[in-house]
């Protein structure tokens, strides 16, 4: 009998098990339309009006109320680390732009209203999050999702409901498919590959070293594809010899092999394309293996010189490099005046994530009161907004967004692409004993110079 | 009466051991015919061997004169050479009347022949319609063996071995399984080797008992015959008669 | 893109040293799983998973007290627990069940510890800041990184004291008795209850053991197991059941298809060499390269 | 073979599942998110049934789903993009040619008689192997390849919904011939059913072959649904094993236990996923290990089993009860 009661006692829990869980999910079910983490600082923006649905042409133009802006980012999975930080940010622009810049003034201070979702780890889910967003939330403008393939997945969705997507995706071939209302003002991919090699050889020449063969090293995703073959074609045109050009997966747990491969091609410098912990792994075992060469700069993502790589790693990335979309140390009234502020807020330096995010979200604030100025009767029409974005020509002097960005200059082209896109270089370097990243180039900041070659 | 099943100098060895030894035995058409011997003489290896579980490391094995060495089970089955288990191996999640069906469709190809021809055997074996649908999880120990044999004789076989079958029994059911037993060879013609290391039962059962001891057969005979002879009595001193 | 290594005898040969290092301790990771398939013919499909959950410990108490030995300690001693807990929570009502049944169990198993690890540690891998030996050492023409030599070592250590524990001790026999016939040992008098629940607990330290030199050379996530799974599974199918010499032999042999496939394939291709040896020998040997039973 | 499906209760079957699919439908089209959500649930639910013939009615522990469903993806993919045949023949390609891959791998296995967890090991192996070798021709794990022959959701739930019926019906139609039940008995005792005549090489390789046509063929929507072809997403053991063990909990062989376990579990778990990712992720997955750890220890026959204690409960307490099968 014994066994009987057992049993039956262990039915009643699995049908308790699952009642919850269905409880739980029939919670969120009814719970109100956005059930992400809401922020705790986003100012009350009108909380008992209706979501309304701007982009419905209505006869009379009324006032823009508020402006949805949804953000799409893997906020779990592998590249939460990204995801979350991009949702600070996007965050902390968000009540900049309400309160302090109060709202959008040609729309008569419109505010913006933040809706953010999860796009999981993977397209397929980054599909769903976008088809959520879209049918429940009504988005104006939607910014997302870090991940190329992600994104890739959500453009297909934005396109079709023909929203605009402001990526903060770096893959080449995001802006190369005919999409008509996607813009990034972000460096693409294979941009970050140049500049590391150019940044190399530059630094090189000044300091009177000799470099000729390389080693090209990346995950065997896309972004890392089109990064390496940036930094391949760059060295190809700068007459320098690429000795082997190794792909990895992305779960890789072991470069011992690879670190042999690079020991016998015997090349100069290194170029790598490090997200994470395979950045952290390789500079571990770098270390451990007692090679040397001149130089080792990481070429996108940012898994030499973000803090969490610093953390996790410690010693072993001291004077490596890595190019940034960003420039936290831009000398700008407004570039400090948000890095501090994300400083104050989150009590840590923003990365690439919240950079990126940073200058679109303000692309997306100029484009507004643009689309306001040209289009009073109807801003919020996605082929007005289209035209807005286009007709931006922005620089230090006119905008806050090209403050925040690192040549100071954006003006989109056709395809979405800002045509003076530019990345920079951050370096490891130990000051006052604690290891930070400082820039490099191409002029390094206030105090600091490249460590070159490396010691 | 012509030799139904022959093997010839069957051998068969597990790692050192060797389990069967050059066996010669031969069962002739329309007969019950007893194989005995004590734990581990090798009686159901032979059966192993024949049947196409095991493949014999040396000999051969010749059914209505056909070399069969080596066949694989299902074909053996399909050419009328059919089996229980000592340990019987029951299909827990098919109700009694699948698990036999599933035999009758090796011959006929139509499921509802199939099923009366199950329906058929089972009713012989006295199982009523309530425990024909019975999950083969909720039988007896009993039940299960002569599920067994109805799997078994639902393909029609030529030749049966039944594998210690009253092993277990209360001698009540030992009773009804002989005649049983004996029904199904006189109805449905099937030649029957019956391998037991009850003596009562196969002595009351067969019309001729061979005996195995240590992977070797010793004697064979009729039921008297292997009584009296000297070696069998040695093999089984100390047990009863 | 992929441009494959010329031939080169001094590749193989790095390859093959650094095989044998990764091996080691492919080796002594298997070893649990081995000896619970064997002991308690119980099949694991958690093991990997196990180990990954281990890592985190390894990896939070030796972050958190700043010493690698506390970590080890600590570590050793909650999943000795954890050990007997689970067998006697979830092994102890599958023994001798259908392996299908055995399988569904762990996968479950395996499936609530890596989300559990998900839900608390979140996706990203993580890493020991500081390990024991970071700096490279030089043998000869070789140079190695200290940290895989020091695991290398342990980790053969520990098989051969498994070996010995085995063969020698009176558990390790009793043991080997309940593997052989498990009814014959109730009648001499072992209390095979308590062997299994000893064993699995064994099974589970050994893998723990494993996991704190995993972090002394490599990164954990939640995903770590399902990579461990799989490959600890295929050691012991080549590995046969045949003793501790049987998995460190075919630990090796993973160990060197590993790194030489990442050198000769690209590393992502790896998996090619290995899982198709795995295959090949399930076909022709089902018994393991070096399997007696 | 169609006679035999005119079997009790089939036609009640058939219309109940159509109503479910239809009322789904209506409940949720206005939404496409939700649409989406349902076509996926519908898609695994039809990839579940499939597994059901080679793991429900064969009892092999198969966990190549994701791969034989690459394989059928990358074919008529690249049949109906890039050589542009009809999108029907190429599917029809795609699962041959995943079908022909099943038989080249399943024959030496089952010759050699790799069984049990070996067989489960050996099929994660080659998802594994196809994973690395795709990646190794094709070059990124992500390779783009749009696939757009099915222009709106509502196009696609209906595609998807007609897949889920088909291999519904040919559930139906194995569970009832000669093949389903000497697969039973292949999965009951494999040394009995050959004892008893049934080839059981020759059926295990016909159900492995018959799965890994319906899974091939499938993949093809599978595309469609994503968007794209990633090959990462395709040769995935994680989502094999998660097939496996929808499977597993709807009770080895039974088809409305395979269905309500596709529907309700992964329902719930996908909900859950979808709304609660970012509190706790991977509750869905949680879910599952404790459901079958549950019914692991309590109920091992999964829902079929706690359908059968109910039914004898109901009984017992001698209430007037429906049907009773």
């Amino acid at each position: 009998m014994e066994g009987v009661a057992t049993k039956t006692l262990a039915i009643v829990l699995a049908v308790v098990v699952v009642l919850v869980a269905i409880g739980i999910g029939l919670y969120y079910m009814t719970a109100p339309p956005a059930p992400t983490p809401t922020t705790p600082t986003t100012p009350p923006t009108t909380p008992t009006t209706p979501p309304t649905t701007p982009t419905t042409t209505t006869p009379t133009p009324p006032k823009v109320k508020e402006v949805v802006i949804g953000l799409i980012e893997p906020l779990t999975g592998k590249y939460a680390v990204f995801g979350q930080e991009a949702r600070q940010a996007a965050e902390l622009i968000v009540d900049i732009i309400n309160n302090e810049l109060g709202g959008i003034k040609s729309m008569g201070g419109a505010k913006l209203k933040l809706v953010v979702v999860d796009a999981g780890g993977s397209p397929d889910e980054a599909r769903i999050a976008a088809e959520k967003l879209i049918s429940e939330n009504h988005p104006n403008i939607v910014l997302g999702a870090y991940i190329s393939r992600m994104t890739a997945a959500v453009a297909e969705v934005t396109e079709r409901e023909k929203t605009i997507l402001v990526m903060d995706a770096l893959v080449d071939d995001l802006t190369e498919r005919g999409w008509q209302y996607v813009f990034r003002a972000a460096p693409k991919a294979s941009m970050h590959g140049a500049s590391a090699v150019d940044f190399v050889l530059d630094s090189a020449k000044k300091a009177g070293v000799e470099v000729k063969r390389v080693v090209i090293l990346n995950e065997d995703s896309v972004f890392g594809t089109y990064v390496s073959n940036g930094a391949h074609m760059e060295a190809i045109k700068k007459g320098i010899e690429v000795a082997n050009h190794i792909s990895y997966p992305y779960d890789i747990a072991d470069f011992s092999s690879i670190l042999d491969t690079i020991k016998r091609s015997n090349p100069d410098f290194i170029i790598m394309v490090p997200y994470f912990s395979d950045g952290v792994l390789f500079a571990k075992q770098f270390a451990e293996s007692g090679m040397k060469v001149k130089f080792i700069a990481g070429a996108g993502g940012c898994g030499f010189t973000d803090p969490d790589s610093i953390k996790a790693a410690g010693e072993a990335v001291l004077y490596y490099t890595n190019t940034y979309s960003f420039n936290p140390y831009r000398n700008t009234e407004w570039t400090k005046k948000v890095v501090s502020m994300f400083q104050q807020r989150y009590g840590k330096l923003p990365t690439e994530a919240g950079g990126i995010i940073f200058y679109s979200l303000f692309v997306v604030y100029e484009a507004l009161e643009k689309a306001g100025q040209m289009f009073p009767d109807n801003p919020l029409n996605p082929d007005n907004l289209r035209q807005a974005f286009l007709s931006l020509d922005l620089n230090d002097s006119n905008s806050i967004a090209a403050q925040l960005y690192p040549s100071g200059r954006i003006k989109f082209a056709p395809n979405g692409d800002n045509l003076y896109a530019l990345a920079v270089v951050l370096q490891v370097q130990k000051i006052n004993g604690t290891l930070t990243p400082v820039l490099v180039w191409p002029e390094p900041q206030p105090g600091v110079s490249v460590v070159f070659p490396r010691p | 009466m012509s030799t139904l099943l022959e093997t010839r100098k069957l051998t068969k060895r597990f790692g050192g051991i060797i389990a069967v030894k050059e066996v010669d035995f031969k069962v002739e058409k329309g007969v019950i015919k007893g194989l005995i011997g004590p734990n581990g003489s090798g009686k159901t290896t032979l059966i192993n061997c024949i049947t196409g579980v095991h493949r014999p490391d040396e000999g051969r094995v010749f059914f209505e004169s056909r070399d069969i060495t080596g066949l694989p089970p299902h074909r053996a089955a399909k050419i009328g050479v059919a089996r229980t288990w000592q340990i019987v191996r029951p299909f827990k999640k098919m109700t009694v009347l699948e698990a036999v069906m599933t035999s009758a469709l090796i011959r006929v190809k139509d499921l509802s022949v199939a099923r009366s021809e199950a329906v058929d055997v089972l009713k012989l074996l006295g199982f009523t319609e309530e425990l024909m649908n019975r999950r083969g999880s909720d039988i007896t120990l009993v039940q299960h063996k002569l599920v067994d044999l109805a799997r078994a004789i639902v393909l029609k076989p030529k030749l049966l071995f039944i594998d210690e079958i009253a092993a277990g029994l209360r001698p009540v059911e030992v009773e009804g399984l002989i005649d049983l037993l004996r029904r199904v060879h006189r109805e449905l013609d099937i030649t029957i080797v019956v391998v037991e290391h009850l003596m009562t039962f196969i002595m009351k059962l067969s019309d001729e008992i061979a005996v195995m001891h240590e992977g070797q057969l010793i004697a064979e005979g009729s039921p008297e015959e292997v009584a009296k002879n000297p070696r069998v009595v040695e093999v089984y001193l100390g047990m009863r008669v | 893109m992929f441009e494959p290594t010329a031939f080169d005898l001094s590749a193989i040969g790095t390859g093959v040293v650094n095989g044998l290092v990764l091996g080691s301790l492919y080796a002594l990771a298997s070893l649990g799983l081995a000896l619970i398939f064997g002991v308690l013919d119980i099949i694991n499909f958690a093991h990997g998973d196990i180990l990954m959950i281990s890592s985190y410990i390894v990896y939070l108490v030796a972050l958190s007290t700043g010493n690698p030995w506390i970590a080890l300690l600590s570590s050793l001693a909650l999943f000795a627990l954890f050990g007997a807990g689970v067998y006697r929570g979830i092994i102890h009502y599958v023994l001798g069940k259908e392996p299908l049944i055995q399988i569904a169990i762990t996968v479950g198993l395996g499936l609530i510890l890596q989300n559990l690890a998900l839900a608390l540690f979140r996706a990203e891998p993580r890493a020991l800041p500081s390990t024991l030996f970071p700096y490279p050492l030089s043998i000869g023409p070789l140079t190695l990184s200290a940290n895989r030599v020091f695991v290398a070592l342990v980790s053969i250590i520990l098989c051969i004291l498994v070996h010995y524990y085995s063969t020698r001790t009176k558990l390790g026999l009793a043991s080997r008795a309940v593997a052989e016939n498990r009814e014959a040992a109730w009648l001499m008098g072992i209390n095979v209850p308590l062997i299994y629940m000893a064993t699995f607990t064994i099974g589970v330290l050994l893998t723990t053991t494993a996991a704190f030199l995993w972090m002394q050379i490599g990164p954990v996530d939640p995903y770590l197991g399902t990579i461990f799974g799989l490959l600890c599974w295929i050691i012991v199918a080549l590995g046969g059941l045949g003793g501790v010499a049987g998995i460190i032999a075919s630990g090796f042999i993973i160990g060197v298809l590993d790194s030489l496939g990442s050198i000769f394939l690209t590393p992502s291709g790896k998996y090619i060499p290995m899982y198709i040896a795995f295959i090949l020998t399930i076909w022709f040997k089902p018994r393991g390269l070096f399997g007696r039973r | 073979m169609l006679r035999s499906l005119r079997r009790r209760g089939l036609y009640l079957r058939l219309i109940g599942l159509i109503v479910l699919l239809a009322a789904m439908y209506i409940a949720f089209m206005t939404n496409k998110y939700y649409l989406l959500f349902i076509t996926n649930l519908v898609f695994f639910a039809a990839i579940v049934l499939a597994w059901n013939i080679i793991g429900g009615y064969a009892g092999q522990l198969d966990l190549g789903t994701t791969g034989y469903m690459g394989v059928g993806a990358i074919v008529s993919s690249i049949l109906s993009n890039n050589i542009g045949l009809h999108p029907l023949i190429s599917i029809i390609l795609g699962g041959l040619s995943s079908a022909l891959l099943a038989g080249a791998i399943g024959f030496p296995m089952f010759r050699f008689g790799v069984r049990e967890v070996w067989y489960a090991l050996s099929t994660a192996a080659i998802v594994v192997i196809l994973n690395n070798a795709v990646r190794l021709l094709i070059g990124p794990y992500e390779y783009y390849l749009r696939v757009r022959p099915i222009k709106t959701y509502d196009e696609l739930y209906l595609a998807t919904s007609i897949a889920l019926v088909l291999v519904f019906l040919l559930n139906h139609a194995v569970n009832n011939s000669r093949l389903g039940y000497y697969l039973k008995a292949i999965r009951e005792d494999e040394l009995a059913a050959e004892a008893i005549g049934v080839d059981t090489r020759r059926y295990k390789l016909l159900a492995l072959m018959i799965y890994a046509f319906i899974v091939g063929s499938l993949g093809y929507l599978y595309v469609v649904m994503i968007g794209y072809f990633y090959t990462y997403r395709f040769f995935d053991t994680g989502i094999s094993v998660s097939i496996a063990i929808l499977g597993i909990i709807g009770g080895l062989g039974s088809i409305e236990g395979c269905l309500v376990s596709a529907f309700l579990l992964r329902g719930v778990g996908e909900y859950l996923r979808t709304s609660l990712a970012h509190i706790i992720p991977g509750l869905h997955l949680l879910l599952y290990g404790a459901v079958l750890i549950t019914l692991g220890v309590v109920e091992p026959e999964g829902i079929p089993g706690i359908a059968r204690r109910f039914t004898t409960l109901l009984k017992t307490t001698k209430r007037p009860m429906g049907v009773v099968k």
